[in-house]
């Protein structure tokens, strides 16, 4: 039997934090946004898993609970965000949200 | 225990108690701990044992601080980082007690700016001494910014300009040392012992020189780099203007003399020539601006860059009289461009004017500031029997027998002051009072107190000047000056 | 008694000034006058004692060494107050000319006006006298240097003294730049000798000549330097040319202040240095014969200027330059002893000469000789205070005067040129001749203002009267010290016990003491006195009871006499010189340089960084959240890429 | 085996990736990351991480998907977005996401090859997760996390209020 091996993982989660990147900067709706970086996030998790069955080591496994922590916490402000956004601004999209100018 | 470490913090400690307690009580507590600070100093003073051998005298430390990098907390006291402390703990009371800025930021400003100073002088690790030299400048900055006069914005902003332009080669400069030792020994550590134990090779030297001495130049506003001063000491507050000229000024002339000169002598030899050049230029450049002034704290600010040159021709000469009289000169100078601020200060307060033609007939009016005025003004000109004349003529005679030159540039400077300041003293004391020094009313106790202290001090300073406390520490630069010298001849 | 009073000669004046400083204006006018002429009259007391002791064993050294006052590298000050016969006399001079004067001040300055600050007067007074003291009692030459600055000081103060005036305060201002030109030219001095000593650097002036007489060669490439160094720093003290214009100026402070600035101390200090440093001067010929051609200079075109002034003591004020002229030349031509009795002289018929008209100006408040005349008959003994300074000062026979300016001219000429580094020119004749011509104007102008000021009919408003006696007795103590200070160094022409100052003094102003020349020296003497006599009676037929003082002069030679009325106009020359171009290279050029250079670039640095701030908030902080997205993703390729390369 | 079924699932995993970013309906964009997130707990079990993997269903699928459609639902997000055209941006992003890719996958297979070691049977297990949580090291970190979470939450309240 063909044991998994540490490179596919690896390759996949480097395959899936490319396209959470490629999400980021492409796409305007910010709740895209916001799942392209749920993606990468995921994609650190995986990565994180996939180092911990390698090294035989529990340590990556609670990095990846961390990152899935995190990753609530960060839904929870941005959603918040976004909402509160959508109330005064009437739009998700990135592009329309340039009003830092000095 | 550990006096100069609890000398550093007390101030920092008061700073933070004066943000602390209500408005009301705030400037006595501000007083209180740099009174405190002052009595601290005092006592490390007393304690303070010039036949102790080795550099130190007194010493904290080292103790690890960032291990890795070998970063320690390591503070030390020599000769001429005493007179800087002590004349710094008894600034910064004067200055706040001085003050007129409303609120309690000020104060707790002025007083960690107080604990950084402190730290500059008293610094023995590299990485230290950068961290306070910096650090130092911010407080003051944030006064002036804040609480100057209606120019404060811009004389921040080049304030700021010129240190950024000094400090980032300084830190090349620190880092580039530091890895020197690390690569030389295998060990890191930013100890001034340590440094000094690994010489850096002749071809980085000039380099590490030059950054270290272009921070120390800007911040002693040596000439072309003196940009920065002007402005600032005519925008600043008072309590900040006092600090400003009376301690920061000096931490570049310090470093000379504790980082500079020591580690890099053979590179500072060969610069030798550009700083007495510079020095001389600037005593003559500085005081003819002051002659031509109309602004009284810009007469003052002028007088400041003149005699700092003076200390720069000192330290370019590098003989152990040109050395020890610098760092005398620059620590008084520290007491009485201090009192020239606050007199000044005191009359803007009253008046509202600090013109040079506003004023006249003083002398009359208001006998007692006129006469404190005088004597202080006596002091700049470095008149003998008061604290200005030993720094002074020891630098002329030290520097004479390198570059009679930059001598006869110093001596010219003593008489540009006495064309300067007397001008000075004749416009606002002498002659018939102007309108606007008829209302004015002579001191009240309570601003006399400080600058009777200064005045005290710099007829007490110029009797029984405490030269012999510097020159163990200069003697020693000057001898690491010396050897270098001697080897580089043949 | 102890050797350790040294300290009280200075040390009691500035007590006395320290208390008059602390009591202020709760000092009572009679309380400062007595504390200032009371801690004078203990310095006299002390100097007496010094001489006394230094005297019974004829040039016995009392030196008192409080231990370094500073020291660094070889630069080191020491606190010693040293006497020997010469510096005791000195002392002597001028403690008991400044009591005297201080006396008088006692009764001068009793106007009501002055009277509430007259603490401050004598509180100066005492100040410029503790220096004084200590300039001539120090034993090393940075504590000289206090002295030395602190009657540059005092003298700042007291010309000062009614500030009120901006021309007084002008003076005053004047004065001490210009002596601080000196004083600079000191310091630098000192640094040459530091700096030429080398190890054996020290700077206790009997240290100093013993390091020199044994090894001359340490100061072979700089002696010349270090000569005119020093007497450059001398010409500010002791107003010679090319310094002296402050002290014309210097004429509108306080009588006493005036008499003693001119007579007893702070003029005779300039020469007192080169008479102290004597062993480095004699090293370079060059330099003593630039001491000689300065005083011989000075002499004459004060003497000149001093024809003209209607001012009574702007007349005295240029004969002092002119007398110290004359000692300058002597101190020039190697003949210390002689320039030392002359500076005793002097400072007795000057102080005379200027508490006589400072007398005449409190009798009638003003100082121009055109409202005066006719003083004889109602100020009697002011007048013949007056006269014997006249006659003093003009070398009669039997005078102060007469014995110490011909001991100067017969060293003059007795001199060889070649130790003057003048060759084989026959210099000395000619400064002899010189100080001849000098000393005959001296005869001219004093003449004039005697005549003008106390001969024929008052011309101005009011009736004067005598003086006070307060006034009066220091005047008749003055006479007889300008009467018979003379034999303090009689000639040897004159057959009695003679030259007790060359021998007491003499050894310690070096040189070989003069060869008194019998016959010539008394030739050139009379000669020279009945030649004054003659000059005098000429005047005498001038000014009697004339009108306007220069016209009678100046009708022959109107250009030049209107010249020499205007100061030479030398006021004028150093102004376009030397502090127009100044203060216009500081206006036009430094503050410029400073307002278009350095402001600037810090002004355009600043610009930029504002620039770059405005375009960082316009363009790059607008908020486009991706494009930051894509930076971060740049940077992690660029440095992914930076891993995978290395 | 393993290896077959870890590519079936991080196949569907990476296309539902692909679906998440290319959806002009957030709606859509929202199901495709649920498909992902289940996918990934797929691989997650395959490596040993039982419990995570149900944490990651439970929490990711249960709770912020949840969330996010909550919010696409509130704010009645229709596909509002046309697909993006390809604007400077993009391109310049999807070249990097390329290198930034290509250049690490290239890294990761220089560095590592080789089988997983053999682990223990507790290996993965709530109670081995749990030790590993709570012993020393990883306390400190769990405590940052917890006033992470605190801190979000209220967050999360204070800007969901009307009045901001």
């Amino acid at each position: 039997m063909v044991s998994v091996g540490l490179l596919p993982v690896l390759v996949v989660s480097l395959l899936l934090f490319t396209i959470g990147v490629v999400g980021v900067l492409v796409r305007r709706n910010l709740l895209v946004v916001f799942m392209s970086l749920e993606l990468m996030l995921n994609a650190v998790a995986l990565a994180f898993v996939g180092f911990a069955r390698a090294r035989a080591d529990m340590d990556g496994q609670v990095a990846a609970l961390f990152v899935m922590a995190v990753a609530a916490a960060e839904v929870a402000v941005g959603l918040s965000l976004v909402i509160l956004l959508f109330r005064t601004r009437h739009t998700t999209q990135l592009d329309d949200l340039t009003m830092l100018k000095g | 225990m550990p006096v100069l470490t609890i000398l550093v913090g007390l101030p920092a400690l008061g700073a933070l108690l004066v943000a602390l307690l209500p408005k009301r009580l705030a400037r006595p507590a501000a007083l209180g701990a740099s009174l405190a600070t002052l009595g601290l100093a005092l006592a490390a003073w007393a304690r303070f044992d010039p036949t102790v051998p080795g550099a130190f005298a007194l010493q904290d430390g080292p103790w690890p601080w960032i291990r890795d990098l070998g970063v320690s907390w390591a503070l030390g006291l020599d000769g001429v980082g005493l007179v800087l402390v002590l004349v710094t703990a008894v600034l910064v009371p004067t200055a706040l007690a001085s003050d007129r800025t409303p609120g309690r930021a000020p104060a707790a400003l002025l007083l960690l700016c107080e604990s950084a100073v402190l730290g500059c002088f008293t610094a023995l690790d590299l990485v230290l001494f950068y961290a306070f030299f910096e650090a130092m400048l911010l407080p003051v900055l944030l006064v002036l910014a804040l609480w100057g006069g209606p120019g404060r914005l811009r004389a921040a902003v080049r304030v700021l300009l010129y240190t950024l332009a000094g400090s980032l080669p300084l830190l090349a400069a620190v880092a580039a040392t530091w890895v020197h030792h690390r690569s030389a020994t295998g060990v890191p550590s930013a100890l001034l012992a340590d440094l000094l134990a690994t010489p850096v090779p002749t071809s980085w030297a000039p380099w590490l020189f030059a950054g270290f001495a272009l921070a120390f130049a800007v911040k002693s506003a040596a000439v072309p780099l003196h940009g920065w001063l002007p402005d600032a000491y005519a925008e600043a507050p008072v309590g900040a203007l006092v600090v400003l000229a009376g301690l920061l000024a000096k931490a570049g002339l310090f470093g000379f003399l504790r980082w500079a000169l020591p580690l890099f002598p053979e590179a500072a030899i060969r610069a030798g020539p550009v700083l007495l050049a510079l020095g001389a230029l600037g005593v003559i450049y500085g005081g003819l601006m002051a002659w031509v002034q109309q602004d009284l704290k810009r007469v003052v600010a002028w007088t400041s860059v003149s005699h700092l040159a003076l200390c720069l021709v000192g330290i370019g000469a590098g003989t152990p009289d040109a050395l020890a009289g610098s760092a005398w000169l620059a620590a008084v100078h520290g007491l009485y461009v201090g009192a020239l601020f606050l007199l000044v200060d005191l009359l803007e307060a009253r008046s509202g004017r600090r013109g040079v033609d506003d004023f006249g007939g003083l002398g009359a009016m208001l006998p007692r500031f006129s006469f404190l005025l005088g004597l202080t003004v006596l002091a700049a000109i470095a008149v003998p029997g008061l604290a200005g004349f030993p720094g002074e003529i020891l630098v002329i005679i030290g520097t004479w027998r390198v570059a009679p030159v930059a001598a006869v540039a110093g001596a010219s400077g003593a008489v540009l002051g006495a064309v300067y300041l007397l001008r000075v003293l004749e416009k606002v004391c002498f002659g018939r009072p102007s309108e606007t020094a008829r209302v004015l009313v002579d001191l009240r106790p309570a601003p006399t107190l400080p600058l009777a202290v200064l005045g005290l001090l710099l007829v007490g300073l110029g009797v029984r000047p405490l030269v012999n406390v510097v020159t163990p520490a200069t003697d020693r630069v000057a001898a690491a000056l010396e050897t270098a010298r001697t080897v580089e001849a043949p | 008694m102890d050797v350790a009073l040294l300290w009280t000669l200075p040390g009691l004046p500035l007590f006395g000034a320290i208390v008059l400083a602390i009591a202020g204006r709760r000092a009572s006018p009679a309380f400062a006058a007595s504390m200032a002429g009371g801690t004078a009259l203990g310095a006299l007391g002390v100097a007496i004692w010094t001489l006394a002791a230094t005297l019974r064993g004829m040039g016995a050294r009392l030196a008192v060494d409080l231990g370094t006052w500073f020291a660094a590298g070889p630069t080191r000050a020491s606190a010693v107050l040293a006497a020997d016969p010469l510096t005791a006399s000195m002392a002597v001079m001028v403690a008991g000319v400044g009591f005297l004067i201080l006396l008088f001040s006692a009764g001068y300055m009793d106007a009501p006006e002055d009277r509430p600050g007259s603490w401050r007067f004598y509180a100066c007074m005492d100040l410029f006298l503790g220096s004084m003291l200590l300039l001539v009692l120090a034993d090393d030459l940075l504590l000289l240097f206090v002295g030395w600055e602190g009657v540059g000081v005092c003298s700042w103060l007291l010309i000062g003294y009614w500030f009120q005036d901006p021309v007084h305060a002008a003076a005053a201002r004047k004065a001490f730049v210009v002596n601080r030109v000196g004083d600079a030219a000191l310091l630098l001095a000192l640094a040459l000798l530091v700096g030429a000593l080398g190890p054996r650097a020290t700077l206790r002036i009997p240290e100093m000549q013993a390091v020199l007489a044994e090894d001359p060669s340490l100061l072979a490439g700089s002696a010349t330097a270090a000569g005119l160094l020093l007497l450059f720093a001398a010409t500010g003290k002791s107003a010679q040319i090319p310094l002296y214009t402050w002290l014309p100026d210097a004429m509108v402070g306080p009588t006493p202040v005036s008499a003693l600035i001119h007579a007893a101390t702070m003029v005779t200090a300039g020469a007192w240095l080169l008479l102290r440093l004597h062993f480095v001067l004699a090293l370079s010929p060059v330099a003593l014969g630039a001491v000689a051609v300065v005083g011989a200079a000075s002499a004459l075109w004060a003497g000149l200027l001093a024809i003209f002034p209607h001012d009574l003591k702007r007349v005295l004020a240029y004969s002092t330059i002119s007398q110290l002229g004359l000692l300058f030349l002597g101190i020039g031509v190697g003949a210390g002893t002689a320039a030392y009795f002359h500076l005793l002289t002097h400072a007795f018929f000057k102080a005379l000469l200027f508490l006589a008209a400072g007398s005449v100006v409190h009798a009638l408040h003003h100082q121009d000789v055109r409202r005066m005349g006719g003083l004889a008959r109602r100020m009697p003994w002011t007048t013949a205070a007056f006269l014997v300074g006249f006659l003093a000062i003009v070398g009669f026979p039997g005078f102060s005067g007469f014995f110490s300016k011909d001991a100067v001219l017969f060293a003059a000429l007795a001199a060889r040129p070649t130790d003057i580094g003048a060759g084989t020119f026959p210099l000395p004749v000619l400064l002899c001749m010189v100080g001849f011509v000098a000393a005959l104007l001296t005869a001219l102008y004093m003449s004039r203002i005697l005549f003008l000021v106390f001969f024929g009919r008052y011309r101005g408003e009011g009736r004067p009267r005598e003086s006070r006696p307060v006034l009066v007795v220091p005047l008749l103590v003055l006479s007889a010290l300008a009467l018979f200070g003379g034999l303090l160094d009689l000639p040897a022409w004159i057959g009695v016990d003679s030259g007790w100052l060359t021998r007491a003094a003499g050894p310690h102003l070096g040189g070989t003491p003069p060869a008194h020349g019998g016959a010539v020296e008394a030739a050139l003497g009379l000669g020279l006195a009945l030649a004054s006599l003659a000059v005098v009676a000429w005047a005498g037929r001038r000014w009697v009871d004339r009108q306007d003082s220069t016209d009678s002069v100046g009708s022959a030679l109107p250009g030049t006499a209107r010249f020499l009325a205007a100061g030479g106009r030398v006021d004028g020359m150093y102004d376009a010189l030397v502090v127009r171009p100044l203060r216009g290279l500081a206006r036009s050029g430094v503050a410029r340089l400073e307002a278009s250079g350095v402001q600037r670039a810090g002004r355009a640095a600043a610009a930029l960084l504002e620039a770059a701030g405005a375009w960082n908030g316009r363009v790059l902080q607008r908020g486009p959240v991706q494009d930051y997205a894509l930076g971060i993703a740049l940077g992690a390729a660029f440095l992914l890429l930076l891993a995978a390369v290395s | 085996m393993e290896l077959v079924l870890f590519v079936l699932f991080s196949g569907a995993a990476l296309a539902a990736a692909g679906v998440v970013v290319t959806r002009t309906r957030p709606f859509s964009a929202a199901m495709a990351l649920v498909a992902c997130l289940f996918f990934l707990a797929g691989d997650y079990v395959i490596l040993q991480a039982p419990f995570v993997a149900a944490l990651q269903i439970l929490v990711y699928a249960g709770a912020i998907l949840v969330l996010f459609l909550f919010v696409v639902m509130l704010l009645r997000l229709e596909g509002d977005e046309a697909l993006p055209r390809l604007g400077p941006r993009q391109a310049v992003g999807l070249v990097l996401a390329g290198i930034v890719g290509c250049a690490s996958v290239a890294f990761a297979a220089f560095e590592v090859s080789g089988p997983f070691p053999e682990t223990g049977p507790l290996f993965g297990t709530a109670d081995a997760l749990a030790a590993t949580l709570l012993d020393g090291r990883n306390l400190l970190a769990l405590e940052g996390i917890s006033v992470l979470l605190t801190t979000a939450l209220v967050g999360a309240v204070v800007l969901g209020r009307k009045e901001l």
